[in-house]
């Protein structure tokens, strides 16, 4: 039984139920992230991992043993916080020796660990610097530097990269994962940006209003959500709601054959980048108005108007070097490969 | 922050009508004390003016000196024990519900109201002998016949600290809401108890306003009660009443 | 926020110890001068400890319900002044630079710090026939002759004005920093002149602190500086010195 | 002379040159964006054009009449802030209703003018609201509403989507482009974000530090930036240092030929988009090796490290269902369409 178990947590906040009945198992070096909406409750769920706050029921069990009640400074685990939580009157080295320094460990074992994690991520020499003479994403190195240095059971990431800009952002994300591979430890990453959740996770936690709506690997999320929330929270999708009969679905703008879909009605997620422009329409073509187009550099956005309920115009993403012969008016019919296309109940 | 420049100063001027009459209101008062105190003193509170530098000749005097000490003494006391129990107290009500908070700022403010006559007035009573907790500490078995505890110094330090104490609070209130609970949390993440915590890494953070509080304190304390008192030729102590 | 729950409220013991001596600090003299209230006043501060209403009886004798009308009237126009000018001032302050906010709030504080026989003091000199703004008009040919000012109603008025205005200020001041430059700039690009802008939005905008802030001014008044010198029977004036 | 027209404006805040020597011209019913990092003096520019802060030198001229000195209320033009800065106190109706108060329009019209904003901001119905009864997109709405009522001159915004989340952000971009577009009004919007500005402007303007580093619609920016800052700031791309000679670059990890192209020192820039992945090494690769890859559903990113300068590792961008063969310490050999590599100098 190694590795991190959330078993059947509730939390409440009142009257509010923030937790419904979670349950969650984190295999030993897994990188983990848990992902949703704001207020979805991701965040409580970290911080009672972290022992910031008692679960109103359930376990939290680590490698075997029942944390549920162990204070946070006696976890051992490394957290990142959102607003970093650096400790402005202490040094960029003093900062990260901090826990070593709780732990009583002698000086200059504690400067050669500092040296040691200040190279780990990539800010050697920096140990004498004021926080404050430090930039954002140095910062966020810290901050990672000193939750790293007790090597511990469990590396709790809060939102960390959200105060960054956005090319920032992804240079920190992919070196998180570096990090965390390179020194095989276990990590909770909490986070509303599923592009973070794609390129750091090894298995994706897809939360909504207290629960659990998805748990998979990001690729599979993807391309094969659950529900509805799942697929419209994971990247850009159309949903499509019709009706399927002997394996054709009829909806609006036209109809599609979905061989060996269930007959039934339905709600189809079909991706902007599996939709094509077809020249004319057919049998198996969605058509309507071109409402928007925008050129985007790498693709270019065409909205099309297919009488989709909610006025929920299908979006269509073409490579961006492909011609686009269409303008806002104009009709456009859609081509859909059935093999990208997921049936959702 | 950008701050933008009216484009027609006139159009301000109601506006900054009210701040020139706040500077006549405080500064000019102010001012005219100070001068008074280069007038020769009549006695009884009438004053001639005859430049002279009498009033502060006396300060030397070697009866005013060692008064002077045992206020800077007392001074120095007071804002030790509001800082000490004021920035833990302030701590923890910036951490507090809301209406904790709200309770607790329109106490100190209400303190900062009364009357220093009324206040004198409930602590001498407080510690006297016949009302105050004289009796609760006979009550208590703790003394055997109740006795009074003013005047004395601790009667003093009593006093003055519990004017003193809301000006501790709000001037820590300001600077300790600021900081971001993270902070705490994230010391104990690392290994802190709450406790060390708060004097491992609240504390140090602190140093600068604390020691700015201490000082400001210290200096409306010395100036406001121990010295008006001194300079009318009264011992120290609340003992008006 | 989320308000964590410490561990192990033991762990907490020694800084929730200052706010248990904070509690008795000032609830216990609080009351006990709620206590005093009711027993036989003897003259001179002394009272015997015996219940009764006679205190509050003399509350409702024609004189002092004349007198009491006579001080809700003064605190009424007090706050009223208080706020009329400390929220423009507020609002100046809170959109001044750093410097000139830490300055004034320094002042303020220090007129709170100032013992009220200090301010009484100032205010009368500053108000006399023969040292104060008398003199000034005099001197500018307002007035033929110098003539005092105090003791009046007006002076009273500019007296307790003085001491409560650093609480308006202090009271607003908090509400006021939050305000986003961006309101008074949005209501300018939409055709507000400054002023209007001030008089269209900033002032209802905070209605609400007005009020709040209005009240607590004339009850702190009422209670402080007011009621303490009737009860003492005293008139209504600052002529202690 | 119609349209606004900024000529030659400095800024100075104390010693800081905020703005250096800006020219810019307007056309009536055009849209333009600055667009550029925080700092880069955007939103100086701004609201300098509003009226809120002087230029230090130059002049600003709207319809051919100069404007410099006109305060800002007497300007008619309507603003949106990033702060919103809607008035708390008021109810939707009034706050829209603002600008006519302001200008004794009777309450009748007043009435009749917000009924008509709310519809074309699709919030039919919400005058008597509260403030704090609307979602953060709808607050928005309710500030473009107060700032069109008056049909201004020139419609302003502070970039006023950054506060929304993605999904709500892309949703409003494309509703305030329709809005200006069927209103005609002439428009300039301050963004930090590339997406911002190309699905909105029919200009953009990128600055940075204090100076105009390129003017051109949006599509143009992304296929032919003026320099590497420009390259780098919108969208993502490859900068490669090296030599051409002869129609041939060579630089760190191979050789690319590149037809007409002018002898000498040169940086190219290659979009993600624009490489493929090529079965073996060939006079026309650059080569490298794979330092992470990362599926993000409509694109796979592949990382590959050919000694680029400063550590740059080239990404590569395959289409999301394209099978990506290679994984970390594998070689792998990119191909460049010769069309799509924007030299600069």
């Amino acid at each position: 039984m190694s590795g991190l178990i959330v078993e059947n947590v509730d939390k409440f906040y009142g009257t509010v139920q923030a937790l419904k009945d979670i349950s969650l198992t984190v295999d030993n070096g897994q990188f983990v992230c848990l992902l949703g909406p704001s207020g979805c409750g991701k965040t409580s769920l970290l911080r009672i991992v972290a022992g910031l706050e008692d679960p109103s029921a359930g376990r939290i069990v680590l490698d075997g043993a029942d944390i549920t009640t162990t204070p946070a400074h006696k976890r051992d685990f490394g957290m990142v916080f959102q607003s970093l939580a650096l400790f402005p009157h202490l040094t960029v080295g003093d900062n990260i020796a901090y826990p070593l320094a709780i732990r009583g460990v002698p000086k200059d074992k504690r400067r050669a660990e500092v040296e040691r994690l200040l190279d780990l991520v990539h800010l050697p020499g920096k140990a004498d610097r004021a926080i404050t003479q430090l930039s954002g994403g140095q910062r966020q190195r810290v901050a990672i530097a000193r939750a790293l240095i007790m090597q511990p059971k469990l590396f709790l990431l809060d939102e960390p990269m959200s105060a960054l800009d956005a090319k920032l952002r992804e240079t920190m994300q992919v070196e998180v994962k570096r990090l965390q591979r390179s020194l095989g430890v276990t990590s909770l990453l909490v986070t509303h940006d599923q592009r973070e959740a794609m390129t750091t996770a090894d298995l994706v936690v897809v939360m909504s209003e207290g629960k659990i709506q998805q748990v998979a690997p990001p690729i599979e999320i993807y391309r094969n959500p659950a529900n509805a929330f799942v697929a419209d929270f994971i990247g850009i999708t159309n949903l499509i709601a019709g009706r399927i009969d002997g394996g054709r679905f009829e909806g609006p703008g036209g109809a599609l054959t979905l061989p060996g879909a269930k007959t039934g009605n339905a709600t189809l997620s079909i991706r902007p980048e599996d939709i094509a422009l077809a020249p004319q329409a057919g049998a198996d073509t969605l058509s309507g108005t071109v409402t928007f187009v925008r050129h985007l550099g790498a693709t270019t956005e065409i909205s099309v108007d297919t009488g989709n309920s909610d006025h929920k115009d299908l979006t269509v993403s073409l490579p961006g070097r492909t011609h686009c012969p269409l303008a806002i008016g104009d009709t456009a019919h859609l081509s859909v490969d059935p093999a990208a296309v997921v049936v959702l109940g | 922050m950008i701050q933008s420049r009216p484009r027609t100063p006139l159009g301000y001027l109601p506006i900054l009508l009210p701040a020139f009459a706040l500077i006549a209101f405080y500064i000019v008062p102010f001012g005219s004390m100070v001068g008074m105190s280069f007038f020769h003193n009549l006695g009884g509170g009438a004053y001639e003016e005859v430049f002279t530098l009498e009033n502060y000749a006396r300060l030397i005097s070697p009866f005013f000196l060692s008064v002077l000490g045992t206020s800077f003494e007392v001074a120095f006391l007071v804002a030790l024990f509001a800082i000490v129990i004021g920035f833990p107290f302030t701590y923890l009500l910036v951490n507090a519900k809301r209406g904790t908070q709200v309770f607790w700022l329109i106490v100190m403010l209400s303190v900062l109201s009364l009357s220093e006559a009324i206040i004198g007035f409930a602590w001498s009573t407080l510690l006297s002998r016949t009302a105050g907790i004289g009796v609760l500490f006979e009550a208590l078995g703790l003394t055997e016949k109740a006795q009074s505890y003013a005047p004395s110094l601790g009667a003093v330090l009593a006093g003055v600290t519990y004017i003193a104490m809301p000006y501790a609070v709000l001037l820590l209130y300001p600077i300790l809401s600021r900081i971001e609970p993270d902070i705490e949390q994230a010391s104990r993440t690392l290994g802190a108890s709450p406790l060390r915590a708060f004097f491992n890494v609240i504390v140090p953070m602190h140093r600068t306003p604390i020691v700015v509080s201490f000082v400001m304190i210290f200096v409306f304390t010395l100036g406001s009660y121990l010295l008006p008192q001194i300079l009318a030729g009264r011992p120290t102590g609340r003992s008006r009443w």
